[in-house]
């Protein structure tokens, strides 16, 4: 059986995207040309447009297409450390910026990198259960600061935030609020409007759109300047040939989530409550990381102390189950989670913890099988570990 | 468009991941003549050797171990515990980690340190066995420089991989 | 009849690419996930940055896949203003940057900004065929320069630089090299071995392949520092989960590249021969722009005085006919092209001028029906023309 459990690194298309980019490729004109081929793309770009801006209930040119969910984080990022602020006349962004310990490493290493070049940021904890704490906000907000950048929903542990009142204290002192809500849009409902937010940043390939589009939401008034620069394109906001057959892909992704996101996060988060249930009835010394109930309904992470994350991925990629350990672009290094560390994890168990992560195409099958082989899978590991010999550290627990 | 991507490691690797050999059964080391443990599970990496040895020849007739690692970890030592059968302690001692890299066909670089463990287990039962056996004469130190604190791997280790 | 003779705005997707593109559709993985959906997906990502190495003689771990032309070029330029220089450590970058006067808006616009922000930059002149002046670069050469960014092929009037000369000059004085070879790659042969150039841009979609991906050549040993910053993809030189199905499409783009672009030159050549003999013998008072020889063979630009360039465009668009003013992401804006009033083409002149650039599906009816139109259409502009009337500017050349 081949059971594919991590949806939080990337989705398959959407059927009906697949057919939107196959109908979509004799649709090759430039959008910035003004000729027929250019006005039919960029019909279907503005349409697209819409769409996305609908849902997530923004106007049209509060809309900009961008590379990725990263471009867009690194974008509003970078908007604070211009030394000049000549593209952003009369405004002077003040220089502070305030972010969290469990955010995406788009936002940390841009974070790092602007701190190298003279802006000062500093990181939000968060409680056990992976909540921004909010008395250690309000304390950190100041004439100084520029930008608050919050993520929605956590990519490793689903845990959500309550970015309303965040950026109801970040307008408070007069700073401009983000949210990476790359893993909440689409899944739960987002209102810019009632989050109150001033940039939001979306990407296609989370929620069965096309890798390589994504589209950062900049509410109207508020200072931009491009992060790639040439061209008029998105009306001078970002450079480069627009991707038409990702736009209209992502423009499809999102009128497909508006159709089945309700019905289909209710099923997840029942499917993801059986293999919970599952995973605790039948394996022992176990941790599951994040909010119990704040959390996204797909996603699920647990920790098998004694039981090392990458063995358990390979042993499970073995029997034809795709989860994840951390963040898939965390792959290739050593350090465990980031994110479990801030949780107050210890090192043992962040090591241990595998993500799963259910999609649209999840069945309760694929839910039974992972049941089947996670407990074997865990017990061969744990026979041949350390952790579980006379005097390691897990030998009472057994 | 290419059908399967490769696996992350080499055929040889996968092999002895999916059917590790000579995992220590049971939790009692005491009938084993050396035991050598290095890392520590904090750092994600833990590896305990342990070592048979006949006391006449002090040839290693058997090899047995458990792990809290990663494939690389779990594959290197399975193939260093069926290597090291039938080698003196000296040889034994001598195994370098590039050799055991080689028999398993390579290994990613983020991954080098994680065969270097189970040699430094194998290392630290031999010395194991020379301690218990008052010969702390033959007890050899590592002479290189710690580079990393949370592995106990130095530089030396890394040159060897 | 329907003739697309805008190639160099963007270009039709090669019925090959549309294939790989389709059949691509059901690989979903993230490349940087370890199970067997990323590692699928990475071998195909590799199998695609292997082609576009070879087709310009790079090594596989020189090629950084981008989400466009535009970005490559911020990212080389971008490179040269940090002012801590703490991602590429212990080399201090110099500080003056030299480029064209006629360089894509990418390449522009990312310099002016890079002026505010403290890097100095200098503008080469061209002369009046578009080639840069080489007297004038040794004269600007000096310990301060850090990079000096000379597009291969201009993209309004084709004409082509002598990079491998250039870099020469660049790497005596011991800067850096960068060549923004959209135009030119897949179009006339490119090496960057013989090139010696340290950093070059491709676009995909200006090659038959999907827009919204891109390549950037960094030789190996080059100081980098990623644009993008975040996760470990691309080597860790470009964040953002990487854009398979455009990586796929421009790997077979460059593919199909390596097939037929030496017959198709060839073609187009002769097709440009014919278009450039009837324009002259049917319409009088006309001006081509651009190098008569070392150009593009399928870009063709002329001048019409008398004739405003935009009018004739949406003339020609009624009749089917899709050409450009200036280059197409220049469109919105009313300047006339900084490129011919570059190469001394005075303000009328250059008003008054459009591109037409053909490609693989030109074919020599497209070429007769455009001499039967155009001049139709530039007698029935200029009858309505000012520039025509009794005195004035043109009445003499009548
Ligand atoms: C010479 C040149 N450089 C750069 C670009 C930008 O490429 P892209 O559209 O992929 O951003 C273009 C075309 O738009 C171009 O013609
Ligand atoms: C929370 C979060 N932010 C940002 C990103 C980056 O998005 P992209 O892969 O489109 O660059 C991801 C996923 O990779 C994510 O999970
Ligand atoms: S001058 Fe500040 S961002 Fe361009
Ligand atoms: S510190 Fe220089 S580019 Fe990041």
């Amino acid at each position: 059986m081949k059971v594919y459990f991590d949806n939080n690194a990337t989705t398959p298309l959407h059927p009906e995207v697949k057919k939107e980019l196959i109908e979509a490729m004799g649709m090759f004109g430039n959008p910035s040309s003004m000729h027929a081929w250019g006005r039919e793309a960029r019909a279907n770009v503005e349409d697209a447009r819409s769409r996305v801006a609908g849902f997530i209930g923004a106007h049209d040119d509060e809309i900009v297409f961008v590379g990725s969910g990263s471009e867009a984080n690194n974008t509003v990022l970078s908007l604070f450390v211009c030394a000049s602020n000549q593209c952003i006349p009369g405004t002077k962004m003040r220089s502070s910026i305030i972010t969290t310990k469990i955010e995406h490493p788009c936002v940390l290493e841009t974070s790092e990198c602007l701190a190298h070049r003279g802006a000062r940021v500093k990181y939000l904890n968060v409680d056990r259960y992976g909540k921004v704490d909010l008395d250690q906000l309000a304390g950190m907000l100041g004439d100084d600061v520029g930008l608050v950048s919050v993520m929605m929903a956590n990519n490793e542990i689903g845990t959500l935030q309550d970015i309303a009142t965040i950026s109801k204290m970040v307008h408070e002192c007069g700073a401009l609020m983000h949210t990476d809500a790359v893993q909440a849009v689409g899944k739960i409902p987002v209102d810019v409007a009632a989050l109150g937010v001033d940039f939001l940043t979306i990407s296609a390939h989370k929620i069965y759109g096309p890798k390589g589009v994504g589209a950062l939401y900049v509410k109207k008034g508020i200072p931009y300047c491009p992060f790639i620069r040439g061209g008029h394109q998105e009306r001078g906001r970002r450079a480069g040939t627009e991707n038409t057959l990702g736009i209209l892909g992502l423009g499809k992704a999102v009128e497909m989530r508006q159709l089945e996101m309700e019905a289909e996060e209710k099923r997840l988060a029942s499917m993801k409550a059986i293999l919970k249930k599952g995973i605790e009835e039948r394996i022992d010394d176990i941790y599951f990381n994040g909010h119990p109930t704040d959390s996204l309904s797909g996603t699920l992470n647990v920790s098998f102390p004694g039981a090392e994350g990458e063995a358990i991925l390979l042993y499970l990629d073995l029997e034809g189950i795709a989860v994840s350990t951390g963040s898939a672009c965390a792959s290739g290094s050593l350090d465990p989670s980031h994110v479990l560390l801030a949780t107050g994890v210890d090192a043992e168990r962040a090591h241990g913890s595998i993500r799963i992560s259910l999609g649209r195409e999840s069945t309760m099958q694929e839910v039974e099988y992972m049941l089947d082989i996670l407990p074997k899978t865990i017990k061969r590991i744990r026979d041949m570990s350390t952790a579980y010999i006379k005097g390691g550290t897990h030998a009472a627990s057994r | 468009m290419l059908q399967a991507g490769e696996w992350a490691y080499t055929e040889k690797l996968k092999e002895h991941f999916m059917s590790p050999k000579n995992i220590m059964q049971g939790e009692n080391t005491d009938e084993f003549d050396g035991v050598g443990m290095e890392g520590n599970l904090q750092c994600g990496d833990q590896m305990m050797v342990v070592i048979k040895v006949d006391r006449d020849t002090e040839v290693i007739t058997d090899c047995q171990w458990k792990t809290y690692g990663c494939a690389s970890a779990i594959a290197s030592t399975s193939i260093l515990s069926e290597m090291v059968k039938g080698k003196t302690l000296d040889q034994a001692f001598h195994i370098s980690p590039k050799e055991v890299a080689q028999e398993l066909g390579g290994l990613p670089d983020n991954k080098i340190h994680c065969s270097v463990l189970g040699d430094k287990a194998l290392r630290a039962a031999i010395n194991n066995y020379y301690v218990r056996n008052g010969m702390d004469d033959k007890v050899k130190q590592e002479q290189a420089k710690t580079i990393c604190q949370c592995m106990s791997i130095t530089d030396h280790d890394i040159e060897e991989a």
